[in-house]
């Protein structure tokens, strides 16, 4: 696979790149997230652990303004997402605004979401060209190489159903590197791949992380938790419960509930294989 | 032009009684009908001629009411069956009825699927709005250059037809005609001057400047021929002897001057004839 | 690891991050504080015209003298309108009734493995939903005029074995209820397709694996889940044909329209009975439309997500619930099948 | 492991093997033969059925005098029909058009956050789905009965700024189309509107999350998306549309039908000119389903699983292509948006 | 977790309880199966594994006529499965009969299939009391000790969407227990879960093993099949590729592609947990 190439990130400064200040978020009565805080530096990769319907996906989606915070805020490259700093106060901004902001970052879901009624190719094409209103000759080139990059250079013209769900991802996150974000968000990734094709997905995302990118990652994959993140960071009841980096946090727990889910996730594996 | 009188509320009839059965007309019956007893007639609302009393009841209406007589004086009893106009002709073609009536005109296209028994003459008339300076038609380039309307399969249509050909063939001013599903709706179209004229029969159109209350007025037309109307018969095997058998009753109607009574009382008095013919005339 | 990332090159900086790091610096207390939401001009204004024209036409409605609403109300209740409504809501629920049961018929024909049902259902669906009703109405009122008796009999002008005449077999009830019931059949037969079509296979292979029989597995498990399909759309036919059943009137069938229209073609009180027949309409329409909530609701139970009406901004917004991908696949990942 | 096992109980033994254990003992030459298919009796029966009668009603249309084929040869391309049919095709045209347009617009109030909006596109639909075409169409070609004059101007009686006659403003042709388009877009309103709810909102979160605004997103992946099931119903609406435009016959514009019940009113030759109106209408409804077959492959195309027609047996048969429930999670756990 | 109790089988004959002989199954041109042979005697636990679209959920569902097998056969307590053996032929049996001889076999899929329109209870019921004719009242009493040794009884009226993946499963497997099947097939049960809930239902198959089921089970859970398993079939190109017991099998694998398959499944769990 070649190298992720233009995704080149710096760290040369020692302001976070997302800073999360004491984030609210309920959806009716219900408090999903009651305070988070959680500074991200650039090039750092910082994986998310807990329990299903802890928030992990809520404060991902926070972060890109999907789910408006009902509290505190989130800051990318510096900015408040979603709102503009005057007088004393945040006012919310116009929708336009906040699509602009949202092009800074990248996002992976879990199910994919490539746009069906487009070729693989012009998935990738399509947010440059229209968002960023950048030449499509010029944008065909790079997407060409991301896709290259990824493996998948000979199914541009296809269309996404005809591919696999590891295919699929490889193409999703193709589809947001070609916008250059400043960090990428990924909300588990390979948790709708069958077991065979998790590799391959994961493969990428090691490569996007020793090319520097900063990348925030929810996933059950402690392997790749324990093989690439700076920092591991375990929610639970809608906050940080535990933090730090993955030897401490995956081998050496300190709070109940980290403890709890790291043996429930390891349960079914009775013996390592081999 | 005279209005007739307003039928009376709920009532079946006129006053008379229903005139009593002559034997000697009964023979004339073919024996499939004399049989049967009753006659299926299908009849269009078409005021005076058809009226369907407001509130439920027996239909009325001078046509009706000649039927009805003609009938009984052949023994026979009356169904009566409101349908549309258009649907009257090929109803009869369909054999779904024995006869129609309700001021069908006799027209040749009509000759030449049913059997007319002749009962009554009338005299096409325009309606027009009261405040038309157009009064009367006496000539037929007084129709040129207007919108026409008419009802859908009525004779009147064909007429008002011929006349806006005629005012194109003559370098009249162009004429429409614009046919719509029933005289009602013919009727709404000229109140609001959607059309200019409407074409009805004489006795349909003095009903309508008597029901619409001075909307309207009647723009008397001064050319074109008195067109006889009359009970159609469907045709089959026994047509030409049934149409004997109401030619027969229809002249003692009017001989006893029962036709003439019917005609005052329910069409102000117009179009008595004073013999029934079959149209087309039998061959022997 | 650090080291791998150390090799990062310090030139690029972020593309879009455009305006200052102000806020980075700005205290907590402040990003912590409420905000202000932002306002849509635009959408009030266009609400505060569209209540205007609403008022005024409902003002004008009440003012207009030549609405004749005295006429209005005396008609409202008249027996003959009365008696017309009657018969509207028999030929609807009728000729629904039939249609409904040979759009199973032709439905199943459709779906056979058999490729002479197929095509004589194909054919019979392309000529229903091919011609208007009010054709077909009057070729079927006016059929003795091809064949002027109907029966059963040896085929190609063999005896007749039991038949009559045609204007006997098909009165006007029957041409008025056949006729609607042979042209809604051709769409309920879709309808009812789509509806078992969209029963994921996944359900008959669970209820064949359980020892279910075909039978069964359809009466059991295919149709009442296909109904949340067919339901919706039934109901609008339902609706439909109240409204399209008033074509009768061609046949001559005094229904609530042709009733009125017999009325007002002496009377020439048009308006004032349209707005008659309207209101009846519309009050049969609203009251099928709850009736049809009420069944929507009751063959949706067990299906998460039912709610019919969308919340604020579904298409556009973002701020709709979501739902799990993998826990509910298995009622959802049906439309696959 | 083995240990556990053997504590089982031996005296259960398998309730349903009923019969012998012969054919464990079989060779195994006689379990790899050719196996002999089951036949379906009935089905063959039902199918040599129902050709027998389509044969016999083919043979009965050629021999039937009644049928009048030479009339109907006359009246084929006879120039009013000609018109008529002309007329039907620009009104199904204009007004679908402008239906489809309005009802995008109405689609957007019902789902707008504005509940004003929402209040009055739901009552519009409430009157235009509630009444009939016809009562519309009378209505609107009377409109001059109620109100003489239409025109813009102040409220609650205030001057009027523009305006004219309502005759002049509403000409025959505008009535027709106004008509026919008010009722249609009603309809089309909700088919928009099920086909945006249809597109799972995961793609409108894909393009917000790659930074596209709502009108992208709504123009180049959402509607796209949701064509594809605008489009099926709407092919559906024009051809019900070239049908019921035939109510215009209400307000005397002569369309296909009408043209020819003008004609055959006054010569009676009725069904030979019917047999002539249904051939236009299904030769134009034919056309209509070939293109929309075209239209849905079209904005059908990159979603697996398109075939429109269903292989043998596939509701009650279980031997159907099944389909990977994890890798087509992208384009189909869609529905459950 | 309650003992699942009257699921108690025999091991008393020496004859096999599935007998596969030959089978082949062509989709179209597509040879899918192309010989499988397969004896499994009553009470064994036989995990299938192989890679996707090597044929394993296609052999399941030869074994209760779900596929119609284009050769060979299947015998599931000594009859032919779909035939009737007469003369020297087998005849294809009637609809009903096939329905009949499905009832012996219970089956668990992936994606559960359980009855949205009927209740957890409702689901039990369903079959026995239509398709066994037993009175609603004993099997209701049944359903609910097989409800409650899944551990789901106090969801006994609840719809299934309220239930999550897990549940769902464990529900499903008591659905197929209830009908008291003389053979389990589970075609990979916990694929479609979330990591945390296989556990759940891991357990309960265990639970049925060790009460002397007859199981055979389509997972890639390879500790599922190391502790339960009496026996691993590795099936590639529509044939037995590799059959022994686990420990052969997975920590000893001979043919070529056990071993590729096995190294892909394990890429991507670098080290183990803890
Ligand atoms: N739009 C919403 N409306 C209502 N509740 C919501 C909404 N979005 C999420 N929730 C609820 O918020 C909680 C947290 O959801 P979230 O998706 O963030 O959890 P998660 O940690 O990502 O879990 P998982 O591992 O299952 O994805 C859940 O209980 C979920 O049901
Ligand atoms: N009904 C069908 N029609 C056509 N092809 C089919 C059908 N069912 C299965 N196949 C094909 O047969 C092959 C084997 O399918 P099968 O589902 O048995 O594989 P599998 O081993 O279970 O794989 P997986 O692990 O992905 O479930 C696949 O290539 C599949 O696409
Ligand atoms: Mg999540
Ligand atoms: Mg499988």
């Amino acid at each position: 696979m070649a190298t992720i190439a233009h995704t080149e990130h710096v760290r040369d400064q020692s302001d976070p790149i997302v800073k999360i200040v004491e984030l609210r978020k309920s959806f009716g009565d219900f408090e999903v997230l009651k305070s988070v805080n959680l500074d991200v530096y650039p090039g750092q990769v910082v994986v998310i652990l807990g329990r299903s319907g802890s928030g992990k996906s809520t404060m991902l989606r926070c972060i890109n303004h999907l789910e408006k915070p009902s509290g505190g805020a989130v800051l990318v490259n510096g900015e408040v997402v979603g709102y503009r700093l005057k007088g004393e106060k945040l006012h919310e901004l116009r929708p336009n605004e906040i699509a602009r902001q949202r092009a800074t970052t990248g996002m992976v879901f879990q199910s994919f979401n490539l746009f069906p009624h487009l070729t693989v190719l012009e998935n990738l094409l399509e947010a440059p060209c229209r968002v960023l209103r950048r030449s499509p000759h010029e944008v065909r080139d790079e997407a060409m190489k991301l896709l290259t990059s990824v493996g998948l250079a000979e199914k541009a013209n296809v269309y996404p159903s005809t591919l696999s769900g590891g295919q699929q991802q490889r193409v999703a996150i193709a589809r947001a590197l070609v916008m250059k974000p400043s960090v990428m968000l990924f909300d588990e990734p390979t948790s709708a791949l069958d077991p065979e094709l998790v590799g391959e997905v994961l493969e990428v995302m090691k490569e996007l992380a020793r090319s520097g990118m900063t990348m925030i990652v929810v996933t059950h994959e402690i392997g790749f938790a324990r093989g690439v993140a700076d920092e591991v960071v375990f929610m639970a009841e809608g906050r940080v419960a535990e933090q730090g980096p993955p030897s401490q946090v995956i081998d050496n727990p300190q709070a109940e509930a980290t403890k709890t889910f790291l043996r429930s996730l390891n349960e079914r594996r009775d013996t390592p294989v081999q | 032009g005279s209005s007739p009188q307003a039928q009376p509320a709920g009532g079946t009839s006129s006053a008379d009684a229903t005139p009593s059965t002559d034997s000697t007309l009964v023979k004339m019956l073919p024996a499939s009908i004399r049989d049967k007893g009753t006659l299926t007639v299908a009849a269009a609302v078409y005021a005076p001629a058809v009226m369907q009393p407001s509130g439920g009841g027996e239909v009325t209406g001078w046509d009706i009411e000649l039927t009805r007589k003609a009938a009984a004086l052949l023994g026979l009893k009356v169904d009566f069956k409101i349908i549309p106009f258009d649907g009257v002709i090929p109803g009869l073609q369909a054999a779904r009825y024995d006869a129609a009536t309700g001021e069908i005109n006799v027209t040749p296209d009509r000759t030449k699927v049913v059997t007319f028994v002749t009962n009554h003459v009338s005299k096409d008339a325009f309606i027009v709005k009261a405040d038309s300076p157009k009064a009367s038609f006496d000539k037929p380039s007084d129709v040129c250059g207007l919108k026409i309307g008419a009802s859908l399969g009525s004779s009147e249509a064909a007429t008002a037809q011929s006349m806006a050909d005629e005012c194109k063939s003559s370098g009249g001013a162009s004429t429409t005609v614009e046919t719509f599903q029933t005289q009602a709706q013919v009727n709404l179209a000229l109140s609001q001057s959607r059309v200019d004229a409407a074409l009805a029969s004489g006795s349909q159109a003095a009903y309508t400047v008597d029901q619409t209350k001075g909307q309207f007025k009647l723009g008397k037309l001064g050319f074109g021929p008195e067109i006889k109307t009359g009970l159609a018969l469907a045709n089959n095997a026994d047509t030409a002897q049934l149409a004997k058998a109401f030619q027969a009753a229809t002249n003692k109607l009017i001989k006893d001057g029962v036709l003439a009574k019917v005609l005052d009382q329910l069409n102000g008095g117009l179009g008595a004839v004073d013999k029934s013919e079959i149209v087309p005339a039998p061959s022997s | 690891m650090e080291s791998a990332k150390a090799k990062t090159h310090p030139q690029h900086t972020p593309s879009n991050a455009v305006s200052a790091t102000s806020a980075l610096t700005a205290d907590q207390e402040t990003l912590a504080r409420e905000t202000v939401p932002l306002r849509h001009h635009g959408r009030t204004v266009a609400a505060v015209f569209l209540l205007l024209v609403v008022a005024n036409l409902a003002h004008s409605m009440v003012t207009n003298q030549n609405f004749q609403w005295p006429t209005v109300w005396h008609y409202l209740f008249f027996p003959e309108i009365m008696a017309g409504l009657g018969r509207t809501l028999i030929l609807t629920v009728v000729s629904m009734t039939m249609a409904i049961v040979l759009g199973i018929l032709l439905a199943a024909c459709r779906l056979s493995g058999n490729k002479v049902l197929q095509a004589v259902a194909g054919a019979y669906l392309w000529f229903f939903r091919g011609t208007p009703l009010l054709i077909q109405l009057i070729f079927l009122y006016n059929l003795s005029a091809l064949y002027p008796r109907l029966g059963i009999g040896v085929p190609f002008g063999g005896p007749e074995l039991i038949g009559g005449s045609t204007n006997l077999v098909l009165s006007l009830w029957t041409v008025a209820l056949v006729g609607l019931a042979l042209h809604e059949s051709a769409y309920m037969a879709e309808i009812v397709r789509g509806g078992l079509l969209s029963v994921p296979k996944h359900q008959t292979e669970a209820a064949a694996a359980l020892g279910m029989n075909n039978v069964m597995a359809f009466g059991r498990i295919i149709l009442p889940q296909a109904l949340r399909v067919i339901v919706p759309p039934t109901g609008n036919q339902v609706i439909g044909m109240l409204k399209y059943s008033s074509l009768v009137s061609v046949i001559a069938l005094p229904d609530l329209l042709y009733s009125a229209q017999m009325i007002y073609t002496q009377t020439f009180e048009t308006i004032p009975l349209l707005i008659v027949v309207s209101f009846w309409y519309l009050l049969c329409t609203s009251i099928l439309t709850l009736f049809q909530q009420r069944i929507e609701r009751y063959y949706g139970r067990g299906v998460a997500g039912q709610s019919t009406t969308p919340g604020r901004g579904r298409i556009l917004g973002l701020g709709m619930p979501r739902k799990r991908v993998r826990t509910t696949l298995s009622s959802t990942t049906a439309e696959e099948g």
